[in-house]
C-alpha cells in the first residue's frame, strides 16, 4: 500500500492548481438566475479551453481519458480554491453524461456530449415526484405515446437549476402494469418546451435551491428516449451509482474546509463560560477533534473506494457508505458550531457570507441527510447490498 | 400529590388553544415574515382580553390569580402554537412590577397596553441602578420595556432608553430580532433575586414552551408517519420512523413530567427548586431540539421547504434554548445543586 | 397540581421510614443460593409480620388495601436504604401474585397468596424460551393432557431464581393452531417436580442471575391451570402491564442513587487531564448534570404515571416509556463511569462490592435494554399503541 | 496511491486468520480464564514458526522485512480473532530493540523465546536511566521484559526488575491484568522518541486490532440478523436491526481505511503522520466500542451471557481503548496539529 501518487499524477496535480490559480473567476457568482447560468457555462468553457473538461470520460467523446485518480486529484484541488459546488454543470457532467454515454445512441451522444463539455448547456434532473420521493419507481408523471412524441403531464419536485435548464434527464411513466419499475422511460426534455412551468421552493436555509416543474401536455420527439420506451428504470439506475462516485469528493473536502473554518471560529470565540476560547471548551474540543478524525475517514475512505473502482471498474454499494457517513458527519459539524457560536446562534448569517455562516450551514446541514436518498435509505441499501441481510 | 392537569386547566388550555389555532394560525409567521411586528396588535389585544397576560398576576391588577402550574401549562399551548408575539416578556413583566410595588405598570401589562420585550444582556450588568452593556432585544416592536435578567436581580428598562436598535436577521421568521448597546439606563422597576426568584420562573415558562413544542413535533412527525405512503405502505411501518416517533414521544413526556414538577416545586417554596427547574430546562430543551431535527428528516425533502412548519419549530426552539440561561450554564448550575429532595 | 403528600401519606412515610431504619436486616445478604434463599424469604417474613407485604394489595388477599402513592412511598424508602431489590420475591410479589389476584379460582388464591406475602415460597417465571425472546407468543415448550394432568417437556430460560425456587409461572403450549396466542396455558409449576433440571447461566457481568430450566415429561395436576387451558397469552398479558408498574420505582431511585455516587466518584477521582478531579472537566460535568436530570425527570414521569393510574385504574402502554428512558438513561450511566474512573475501567469490580463497582455497573448496564423486553420492542408498543403508527 | 491490499498481502493475512482460527479459537478464552498466562507457550511458539512476531524486523534478526502496512494487517487478523497473548508488546519490543542497537534481543524476541509484556505507567516516569512509580502490566506471565512508553522515548524494563507484581481481577478475560509499584528500575534498552515514534506505531497496531473487532462483530450481528427468527421473519428484516448493522458497516469501513492511511502515513514519513494515525486511533475505537455494544443488543439475552462471544468483543475493545494514549489524549492531541495534509 501506499499513498504516492504517481511522478504523472503528482506533475498533473501541479498542473491543475497552476491552471485554477490563474483561472479561478475572480468575480462574485451572481445570484439572480441569468447571471448565475451565464457564469456558470463560462466557467465550464474556460475549463473546457483549458483541457480540464471531462477529465475521466472517454476520449471518444471530448474527454482528457484519465482515470479516477486525476479525476480525484482535479475535484481536491478544485474544491481547495474555495469555489462554490460546479452547480448547474453538475447534472451534465455527472448524470445525464455519463447516462447517455452508456445508454444513449451514438447519434444522441454526438450531439449531447460536447455540448455539456463545452458550456453550452445547463442539464437539470427530473426525477422525484410529490409522491414518489423514496420510493422513486412509485412516479406517476404521465406520458402517452402520439405519434412520434411523448405528451407529458404531471409534475416533478426537487429539481435543482430547472429556472435556468435547457435539457432535462426525465423519468416518465408509459406503462402502467404490474411492476412498478417497468413502464417508465428515461426521455431527454427540452425546457423551453410550451407546457412546462417551473416554480422555485424556499428552503428552511433561506434562497431557492430547488424548483417544483409542471407539465401539461408537453410534446417530446420519441427520439429524445434514451435506452427504449418503458426501460427507463435500467438507464436511471445506472445513473444513481455513478452520482456517488467521485464527484462527491468536493463535497468532501468542503466539509473538511468547514471543520477547519470551525476550529479557527473556535479559537476566536468566546465558549460556553464566556471567558475562554471556545476551543479550551473540553466538550467543544472533543468534538471538534472527533469530527476532524472522521473527515480525514472520509477521505480515506474515498480513497480506497477510487483503488477498488480501478480494480473492478463497477462502482458498488459501498457509495452509499461514503453519503451516510457524510451526512452525519456534516449534520454534526452543523450541530456543534451552533454550540461554539453560543448566544450568536440567534443571528442568521448565509453560509455564504464572506467568513461564511454558522447558522446558515445549520440549517442547510439538515438537506444533507434527505437529499440524494436519505440516510434511512442508505441504510437499506448497505443492508441488504452490503451486509446482505434479509427484505 | 397530583401531577396531571385539573378539570379547570384542561378547560383553561383548550380555551387558550382555541384561541391560538384560529386567531394565531402557524402560516401567519410566514405571512408576517417581513412585518417590523411579529404579532398584531389585534390579535395581542384580544389575547390579553382572553386573560392570558394576567393568569398568575394578583386580580388587583386585573389578573386571574392562578398559580405558575396554570401559567406554564397555557405557555405550552403557546409553544404548542408556535405564537409570536411578547407574551413571556410581559408576562414576566407584570409579575416583576407586581413585586416591585407598580401596580398601575403591572395592570397596564395585564390588560395588553404596555408590552415588555426580552432583552438578553451580551455584555454589561444590570442592578437596582440601571443596564449598561450590550443586549440582544426579542420582539421589540411595540413594546414599551425590556425585561433584562441579570445576576442579582430583575430589572424593567424603557425601550426607548436603549437607543437605537440595531435590526438583525434573526434565524426564527416568528421573533424579531435587534441589537441595542447601552451606555447607562436606569431601571424603572427592579427586583432582587433574593427577594423573587424571577430566572426560574421564566425557565419554566420557557421550559413549558419547550415542551409544547416537543408534543406538537411528535404529533405532526407522526401523523405524517401514519398518512405519507411510500413503497406502498404508510412510512410508520418502518421502524426507522417509528423508532423515532417513539423516541419523540419518551422526550415529550419526560419533558411535560419534569416541567410540571419544576413548576409546582418552585411555586410550593420546595429546597429543591432550583434543581427541579434547571433539570426541566435541560430536559425540553433536549426534547424540543432533538424532536423538531427528527421531524425535518421524517418529513424528507417536505421538511426541507419554507413552505412546511416543520423548520419554523425548530427555529423557535433554537430561539428558546438560549433565552434566560445558556445550555452549558443549566448544567453546571445542576451539577452544583445539593441532590434531589 | 401539587407535589404534597397528605397528612396521611406523609405519616405512612415516617412510619416506613422508621420501621425500615430498624429493621432492615444488618448482616450481609449471602451469595450461595441456599442462604440467599433464606435471607430473602425471612426478610419477607419480617416486612409481613411489621405490617409492610402488600401495601396495595387488596385486604381480602392479605394485603393493605392502600393506594399505589403508598406503595410508591413504600419503594422509594426501600431503595433509600441501599438494600438490593426485592429480589427471590419480586416474581410473586410483583408478577404471579397480581396475575393470580386477576384470574386465578378462589381455592388458588386463598392457597397461594398468602404464602407469597408471608414470605413462606419463592416463585419464579417461565416465559421466555430460547427460541421465543421478543416474540414470547411463539413459545413451544409442549404440554399434553394426560388424565388429569399437563405433561410438559420443554425449555425456558432467563429464569431468576429458578434455582431456590418453590413454584413457577409458567406459560407452555397446549394447542398448536394457526393462531400463536391461542393454544398456550398459564400454568402452576412446582419447581420440586421430577423430571425438572435447572441450570444456571453465566452473565457478562460475571456471576449468575438466570437460569435455563429443561423440563422432562414432568407432570402438573390440572387444577394448577389459571384462567383456563389454551387461554394463557391473556392470562400473561395481565402479568406484562403489571410489571411495568410501580414496582419498577425502586430500580429508579437506584438510579438516582447511582448517579449521585458517580458524581461523587468524580468529585474524587482524576480526570482526563490526570489533574483536576474529574467533575471538573467540561464534558464528564455536562453529561452528569444530564443524567441528574433525566432521572429527575424519570421520577417525575413515574408521579405522573401513578396519578394516571389512580384516575384511570388502568395502567396503560405508557410503562413502556418509562421502561425505555429508564433503560437508556441506566446504559448512558453505566458508559460514563467507564469515562469518570478513566485507566481504572480496566480493572474489574463487581458492583456489589463495598463502595459500589464501576465495570460492573458498566457491563450489568447492558442487561437493561434488553431483559423485561428489549428497547426495542419497548419503541414498537409505543409507536404502535401509544402513538397509533401503522403497523 | 493503493490502500487496498496486494495480493501477497491477501495471503499473508488469510494464513493469519486460518492460524487464529484453528489454533487460538475465542473459546479458548473461557477456557483458559483461570490459567495464569491467557495464551499456552506450544501456540505461542507456533505463531512465532509462522512469522507473526517477525512481520516487520528486519531479516538480521530472523524477520520477513515486511512494512508496517503488512503487520497492521495482520494485527487487525489478531483483533479480529480476539488472540490472547503478549503480540503487541513483544511486536513493537522487538522494533525497539533493533532501533536501539540490540539485535540479539530483538531475534530472541522475533524466534517467540522471549516474551514482552505492555506496562502503562500510571503515575511516575520513565527515561534513558529507568523506570520508577505505579504501573499496570498486561499479561506478564512469561515475559522476560515490559515495554513502557514515556513523552519521552519507550523502554524495555526486564519484568524481574518490577518487583512482586500484584494480579488483579482485569475485566477482559482474555487478557491478565496485574499492578506493579516500582521505586527504581532500569532500562534495558531505551529509545528515544526523536529517534523513533514508537506510540504511533503501537498506536497503529491497536487501531488495526480495533478495526478487526469492529468488523468481526459487524459480522457476527448480521449473521444473527439473518438467522434469528422471531415474528416468523428473520429479525434483519426490521431496521432497528438492520439499519444498526449498517451503521457498523459504515464505521468498521471508515475505521479500516484511516488506519491503512494511518499506517501508510507513518511508514512513508508524511508531515501529517501524527494528524493521521492519532486519527486512525479515534475513528477505530469508536467504531470496535460502539459496534461490540450495539451487537450485545442485536443479540438480546445470549449476548448478556458469559457462554456467548459478544461480550469478549467490547471488553476486549475496552481494554484497547485504554492502551498507548486516553483517547481523551487523543482527541486533544490531534485538535492540536495542523491542519492534514
Amino acid at each position: 500500500m501506499d499513498l504516492d501518487f504517481s511522478p504523472e499524477q503528482v506533475q498533473f496535480r501541479e498542473e491543475v492548481r497552476t491552471w485554477l490559480t490563474e483561472h479561478v473567476p475572480r468575480e462574485q457568482r451572481p445570484e439572480e438566475p441569468a447571471g448565475m447560468r451565464e457564469f456558470d457555462l463560462g466557467w465550464q468553457r474556460t475549463q473546457w479551453e483549458g483541457g480540464w473538461a471531462g477529465i475521466a470520460w472517454p476520449e471518444q467523446y471530448g474527454g482528457r481519458g484519465l482515470t479516477l485518480v486525476q479525476q480525484l486529484i482535479w475535484y481536491e484541488e478544485y474544491a481547495r480554491t474555495g469555489l462554490p459546488g460546479i452547480d448547474a454543470n453538475f447534472v451534465g457532467l455527472s448524470h445525464a453524461g455519463p447516462t447517455l454515454m452508456t445508454r444513449a445512441t451514438e447519434e444522441q451522444k454526438a450531439f449531447h456530449l460536447p455540448r455539456i463539455l463545452r458550456g453550452d448547456v445547463v442539464w437539470c434532473q427530473g426525477f422525484s415526484e410529490p409522491g414518489a420521493g423514496s420510493d422513486l419507481a412509485a412516479l406517476s408523471t404521465r406520458a402517452v405515446i402520439d405519434g412520434d412524441e411523448l405528451v407529458v403531464t404531471g409534475q416533478k419536485i426537487w429539481t435543482s437549476f430547472a429556472n435556468i435548464a435547457d435539457h432535462q434527464e426525465l423519468l416518465v411513466r408509459t406503462t402502467r402494469g404490474d411492476s412498478k419499475h417497468h413502464g417508465i422511460t428515461w426521455v431527454i426534455c427540452d425546457m423551453n418546451s410550451p407546457g412546462i412551468d417551473v416554480r422555485p421552493i424556499e428552503t428552511i436555509e433561506g434562497g431557492a435551491e430547488f424548483c417544483e416543474v409542471f407539465y401539461d401536455e408537453v410534446r417530446i420527439p420519441l427520439e429524445n428516449v434514451v435506452g427504449g420506451v418503458d426501460d427507463g428504470w435500467r438507464v436511471a439506475m445506472s445513473t444513481l451509482s455513478f452520482e456517488r462516485g467521485t464527484a462527491f469528493t468536493a463535497n468532501q473536502v468542503r466539509l473538511a474546509d468547514t471543520v477547519e473554518k470551525l476550529i479557527d471560529t473556535a479559537r476566536e470565540h468566546p465558549g460556553p463560560d464566556g471567558r475562554r476560547p471556545a476551543i479550551e471548551d473540553d466538550e467543544i474540543a472533543r468534538r471538534l477533534a472527533t469530527a476532524r478524525a472522521e473527515v480525514a475517514a472520509l477521505r480515506a475512505m474515498t480513497y480506497a473506494g477510487v483503488c477498488r473502482n480501478l480494480r473492478t471498474d463497477t462502482p458498488g454499494p459501498e457509495g452509499s457508505m461514503l453519503k451516510l457517513y457524510y451526512a452525519e458527519v456534516a449534520k454534526e459539524v452543523g450541530r456543534l458550531a451552533m454550540d461554539v457560536i453560543g448566544p450568536d446562534a440567534l443571528r442568521l448569517v448565509s453560509r455564504w457570507a464572506p467568513g461564511g455562516g454558522w447558522t446558515g450551514n445549520y440549517f442547510y446541514s439538515f438537506s444533507q441527510s434527505i437529499g440524494g436518498g436519505t440516510s434511512e435509505i442508505q441504510r437499506n441499501i448497505i443492508g441488504d447490498r452490503v451486509l446482505g441481510l434479509p427484505r | 400529590m397530583d401531577l396531571l392537569p385539573s378539570r379547570d386547566q384542561l378547560e383553561l388550555t383548550a380555551a387558550a388553544a382555541e384561541f391560538f389555532s384560529e386567531q394565531v394560525p402557524i402560516a401567519g409567521i410566514r405571512a408576517r415574515r417581513d412585518e417590523p411586528a411579529s404579532l398584531d396588535t389585534k390579535t395581542w389585544l384580544a389575547g390579553a382580553e382572553l386573560g392570558l397576560l394576567g393568569l398568575s398576576a394578583p386580580e388587583e391588577v386585573g389578573g386571574s390569580g392562578l398559580g405558575l402550574d396554570d401559567e406554564a401549562l397555557v405557555f405550552r399551548e403557546i409553544g404548542r402554537a408556535l405564537a409570536p408575539g411578547p407574551f413571556l416578556g410581559t408576562v414576566l413583566g407584570a409579575r416583576l412590577a407586581v413585586l416591585a410595588g407598580r401596580p398601575d405598570l403591572a395592570a397596564s401589562m395585564v390588560d395588553g397596553r404596555t408590552a415588555v420585550a426580552l432583552a438578553e444582556l451580551r455584555d454589561g450588568s444590570v442592578g437596582p441602578e440601571g443596564l449598561g452593556g450590550r443586549l440582544d432585544v426579542l420582539d421589540p416592536e411595540g413594546s414599551t420595556y425590556v425585561l433584562v435578567l441579570g445576576e442579582d436581580g430583575a430589572a424593567l428598562v424603557e425601550t426607548a432608553a436603549l437607543g437605537d436598535l440595531e435590526p438583525l436577521a434573526g434565524i426564527d421568521p416568528g421573533t424579531r430580532l435587534a441589537s441595542a448597546t447601552v451606555g447607562a439606563a436606569s431601571a424603572a422597576c427592579w427586583l432582587p433575586a433574593d427577594q423573587e426568584p424571577l430566572r426560574l420562573r421564566a425557565l419554566v415558562l420557557a421550559s413549558a414552551m419547550l415542551v409544547g413544542i416537543a408534543e406538537a413535533v411528535r404529533d405532526q412527525a407522526s401523523d405524517h408517519a401514519k398518512n405519507r405512503v411510500q413503497f406502498g405502505r404508510p412510512i410508520g411501518v418502518n421502524q426507522a420512523i417509528k423508532h423515532r416517533c417513539a423516541d419523540m414521544a419518551v422526550a415529550a413526556e419526560a419533558a411535560l413530567s419534569q416541567t410540571m414538577f419544576g413548576a409546582v416545586a418552585l411555586q410550593s417554596g420546595r429546597a429543591d427548586r432550583e434543581f427541579q427547574v434547571l433539570a426541566a430546562r435541560i430536559v425540553s430543551s433536549r426534547a424540543a431540539l432533538d424532536g423538531a431535527s427528527a421531524n425535518i428528516q421524517i418529513h424528507g425533502g417536505m421538511g426541507y421547504t419554507y413552505e412546511h412548519d416543520a423548520h419554523l419549530y425548530l427555529k423557535r426552539a433554537q430561539v428558546l434554548d438560549h433565552l434566560f440561561l445558556q445550555r452549558t450554564d443549566a448544567l453546571g448550575g445542576l451539577l452544583a445543586q445539593a441532590a434531589a429532595q
